[in-house]
């Protein structure tokens, strides 16, 4: 399987995504920087976690506009898979690979920690590897990370099966989070979407931050699954 | 200095939720502020132009809130003559 | 008193520092030739009222590759590789604008890292706020909280450890104490040394009006908070950080680059002034070549701005090719300023005019200061008698951990992005933080310290006490500890008693770094921390880093297993002066700080950190505010599992 | 609705560092857009009462500017009545 991470100026998630796909899955991913114009013919693209731009002016609104994303936003018309992680998920939403938008939490603050999500379904290429309704651990770290879109787009994201991880109830009911801590309020406790065709996921938590056993941390290792059902269909 | 000024004013549309604004609003009641029915926040962007004249540098600015200042998805935007 | 005294009184020169000027140069200086002398010779710059102090620090040992006199101290972790680290203070500038204060103060201590070739890997900060009910208290928390976690998330390297407290004795002034810890290849490391036939660089953000007496606010106590200057507020922008890191590294690597030097506190003028004296050569800048961010700028404000993400290097002239690629790949400014000369000068021209013209010692060697210290005749301070009276042991442990002093810090690192760089083995919570060197079984352990409620009672003790907590912490987790930072927090040292405070304290920190095998290999003063003439009480925050040679064997402060026996090490004790209890509960009891044994901690500790590395245990907690009965609460709350404790008949 | 809104615009004082608007400002630059001189980015809040009289609310929105929604530091304020 070859990959490629795209790297922006504010990128910080991206050594450790290349990390966790040469740990998961033995591929060593090209690093290409967001000035380049043409991405190496690979079988996933993944947009780095961080802060682009420093998140200015909206989280993910001016790396959109890099020229690398054209290049992106052709190879997932062509069915290529295109993997966003937190900041990454922000900017396919403001290029429109992604339908609604991600604003800033609801309790206004940053939220590191561990959440519970529910895999909505074990579907190819990001989530074969689990169960359907298996509830798992990841981390999260973002300041916006509260998913929204019109009620349209909500129908239809749930009519067509295109929700793939959803915050784990008791961690997101408003105000009463896991122990006393709000969530970031996404509508639907959606923490991760596919587009139409299933070939483009953005999600918030980071994967890449719990693949390692060893460790051994709270974290935990679910990450690494997400990885392992790249293989098993790319 | 005879410079262009524009104001570009971003607010959230209709029905999108708005932490920061509600924040405002639970603080001001906090302090004694009453009869406020809503806050909103939103942007305020002031673009300078050095010698473009108007017509032209106000159709390149609505063309950069189309492009990227402003998100369709949940803002609205108006660009006006900033009157500093 | 002819203009440019009075000038000079108001940039911080007392009339005999005036005169020592006069005395050196053997004319009057130019307004920006007084600009600098008041930025170098300010308390910050220059240490003069506690430099004598501080020799008093061991900073030897047998790893220690870089100590004191550097941007940042380096220690051997074995292996070719170099962990290096500093605590500085952003106090004052924190009091006018809580979340640029923090922000820029987070910045500073980054770029103190990287300038030695180091990549940071994590970040601590101490906090000392007012009384939490303090009216001010709730917008200073918020502010400091969200400028850290703003800026140190933005740049990509995680928050992981450190301490918040509150204390009516810091109403006026709160502290913010910031640490980084980088990592860097033993061969690779950096040192500030301009050489001659090099050329000097500025890159990284344009210079503006910014943080103007910066340098000289910070050793300036306020009358009160609002009538320092507005102008002195430095705003921090985190994204140029992380292009200005990610471009320092990159150049460092390719070889492009053969000095260093972050401008901080009184930029441009600190950072050449020392680049140059410590390479023993001149130094002539042309300031018309430095990219600003405001029109118009004089000399004067060039050569004091604190605008941030700026960084000094130097570099022999055929290498400027390389310079200019890296930094146009990054798109961040960069510009040759100037070169080193022969002698010993540094010489500053703007538009076409000499500025400046200066021998380099007369600014790096400021005449010491050698305040009165006058002992304390106070007679010992009692805890005031508390009407409440004393509940059962449950409703007392509850009470307690319910205190601000002792009750969860969890809204504060929870807004720190603790998992980025995917090493972190241990974040905040524990008796230390751990995260792994990269790619390798070893782990780095590191801590912010700091005991103000024992050294309001004995400074010298109380000192004692923050290195021994250091020592007990980094030995919990089972980590070798190697090396001290610290930020030593004070009033005035033009008050005796305050200067006799300060002389204890580093007596007690000395010692106790001595004998635990702990140099002190980097840190700051922070003095003047008073308002409306009350200071704080003595704050040394001393950090500490320790080594895990593998992480698979460390210990949690958590219960781990069901029927796991609890041991105690050391006697029951039973000394409540000082103690959170005692504030809550005690009658008048004697506010003595409790003694101290370092030969027993000593054992104590390499007793524990041995059943550690053998895998006999795997969970230890130190016994520090608060004393047993919180230390046994935090180990079953931590751990989920509860715990029986029999008291001895 | 007959509600009263204000609209408070929040901007930088002059010479204060604007790392935002200098992004913003790059990018365009880079986007072909030409002659801007400058970018500022700054805060728009629109607060509405409901029954409340037109002059009271007024100084009570410039108490609360004064207060806390601007940082006397580094911002100015403006209150107007909103154009919605």
């Amino acid at each position: 399987m070859k990959s490629a991470i795209v790297v922006f100026p504010g990128s910080n998630c991206d050594r450790d995504i290349a990390v966790a796909l040469r740990h998961c899955v033995k591929s060593k991913p090209s690093m290409v920087w967001h000035k380049e114009s043409v991405l190496p013919s690979v079988d996933i693209v993944v947009l780095s976690g961080g802060f682009s731009y420093g998140d200015y002016l909206r989280a993910g609104a001016l790396a959109a506009k890099s020229p690398i994303m054209e290049e992106v936003v052709r190879k997932a018309k062509d069915g290529v898979a295109v993997l966003g992680i937190c900041n990454g998920f922000q900017i396919l939403t403001e290029t429109g690979l992604l339908p609604g938008a991600l604003m800033r939490n609801d309790n206004l603050a940053f939220i590191c920690r561990n959440v519970r999500l529910v895999v909505e379904q074990a579907r190819r290429p990001f989530a074969s590897a689990y169960r359907k309704g298996e509830i798992i651990s990841m981390p999260i770290a973002h300041k916006r990370g509260q998913y929204h879109a019109d009620p349209e787009t909500l129908a239809r994201l749930e009519g067509e099966g295109q929700i793939l991880f959803r915050y784990a109830e008791d961690d997101n009911s408003s105000g009463s989070g896991m122990n006393g801590f709000t969530m970031n309020g996404s509508v639907k406790n959606i923490a991760g979407i596919l587009n139409e065709k299933g070939n483009v996921l953005g999600l918030m938590p980071h994967p890449e931050r719990c693949f390692d056993e060893e460790i051994g941390g709270e974290q935990g290792a679910d990450g690494a699954k997400l990885f392992i059902s790249l293989t098993q269909s790319l | 200095t005879d410079r262009l000024q524009f104001a570009v004013k971003i607010t959230l549309k209709e029905g999108v939720r708005d932490p920061q604004g509600r924040a405002i609003q639970e603080l001001l009641a906090r302090m004694g502020y009453d009869k406020i029915a809503d806050v909103r926040q939103g942007k305020h962007i002031k673009i300078s132009f050095h010698d473009a004249d108007p017509e032209s540098a106000r159709e390149a600015v609505n063309a950069m809130c189309r492009d990227f200042l402003a998100n369709p998805v949940i803002e609205d935007y108006r660009v006006s003559i900033d009157d500093a | 008193m002819t203009g440019m005294r009075k000038i000079a009184r108001a940039l911080g020169l007392s009339p005999p520092d005036y005169d020592a000027i006069l005395k050196r140069l053997g004319r009057e200086p130019t307004e920006t030739e007084a600009g600098m002398f008041g930025a170098m010779w300010s308390e910050h710059c220059s240490y003069r009222s506690s430099k004598r102090f501080l020799k008093r620090f061991p900073s030897e040992g047998a790893h220690v590759l870089q100590g004191p006199g550097e941007n940042a101290g380096a220690v051997s972790i074995g292996d070719g590789q170099a962990v290096v680290f500093k605590m500085e203070s952003h106090n004052h500038p924190s009091m006018i604008d809580p979340y640029q204060g923090a922000a820029t103060g987070i910045g500073g201590i980054m770029r103190d890292i990287f300038t030695m070739g180091a990549r940071p890997v994590a970040l601590l900060n101490a906090l000392r706020f007012g009384a939490a009910d303090h009216p001010k208290t709730p917008h200073l928390l918020s502010g400091v909280v969200a400028g850290i976690g703003d800026y140190g998330n933005c740049v990509g390297i995680p928050t992981i450890g450190g301490e918040v407290d509150f204390d009516a004795a810091y109403n006026g002034n709160i502290l913010v104490n910031a640490m980084c810890v980088g990592l860097a290849d033993e061969k690779a490391l950096f040192r500030a040394i301009l050489r001659e036939g090099h050329k000097v660089y500025a890159i990284g953000a344009r210079t503006g009006r910014d943080g103007l007496h910066g340098a000289v606010m910070a050793s300036a106590s306020f009358q009160n908070a609002e009538d320092a200057e507005r102008a002195a507020v430095q705003i921090g922008d985190p994204f140029m950080q992380k292009l200005l890191m990610e471009a320092s590294l990159e150049l460092m690597a390719r070889g492009a680059v053969a000095a260093a030097q972050d401008m901080g506190a009184a930029g441009l003028t600190s950072s050449a002034v020392e680049m140059a004296a410590k390479g023993g050569c001149g130094i002539r800048l042309n300031l018309d070549r430095l990219p600003c961010r405001e029109d118009g700028m004089t000399a004067y404000e060039i050569m004091l701005s604190e605008s941030q993400e700026r960084m000094l290097l130097a570099a022999p002239p055929e290498k400027e090719k390389t310079i200019a690629e890296i930094c146009d790949k990054w798109d961040i400014p960069c510009a040759q300023i100037g070169e080193a000369r022969k002698g010993d000068r540094i010489e500053i021209t703007r538009h076409g005019e000499c500025e400046a013209n200066l021998p380099l010692s007369a600014l790096t060697r400021a005449p010491e200061r050698e305040w009165p210290r006058e002992p304390r005749r106070a007679p010992p301070p009692k805890h005031a008698p508390s009407s409440k009276k004393r509940p059962s042991l449950d409703e007392t442990l509850i009470r307690m951990l319910a205190t601000p002093a002792l009750s969860s810090r969890r809204w504060v690192y929870e807004q720190y992005d603790s998992s980025v760089m995917g090493d972190t083995v241990e974040a905040s919570g524990g008796d230390a933080a751990v995260i792994r060197v990269h790619q390798t079984r070893k782990a780095l352990a590191m801590v912010s310290e700091a005991t103000p409620a024992y050294l309001a009672a004995d400074p010298y003790l109380g000192a004692k006490q923050a290195v021994a907590e250091a020592w007990r912490n980094l030995n919990a987790v089972g980590a070798k500890p190697l090396a001290i930072t610290d930020c030593l927090n004070f009033g005035s040292p033009e008050e005796p008693a305050i200067m006799e405070q300060f002389a204890q304290s580093v007596e007690g920190l000395a010692e106790a770094a001595a004998y635990l095998d702990m140099p002190v290999v980097s840190g700051n003063v922070s003095f003047y921390n008073e308002t409306d003439g009350r200071a704080i009480p003595p704050t040394p925050s001393v950090g500490a880093v320790g080594l895990i040679p593998d992480y698979g064997r460390r210990a949690r402060a958590a219960f781990m297993r069901e029927g796991d026996a609890i041991l105690l090490i050391g006697e029951e004790g039973g000394h409540l002066g000082c103690s959170v209890f005692a504030d809550l509960f005690a009658e008048s009891l004697p506010a003595e700080a409790p003694p101290i044994d370092l030969e027993k901690e000593k054992r104590h500790g390499l007793f524990l950190r041995a059943l550690i590395e053998e895998g006999r245990i795997v969970s230890a907690h130190d016994l520090s505010r608060g004393g047993l009965a919180i230390a046994l609460a935090e180990m079953a709350i931590n751990g989920g599992i509860g715990a029986e404790i029999r008291a001895p008949e």
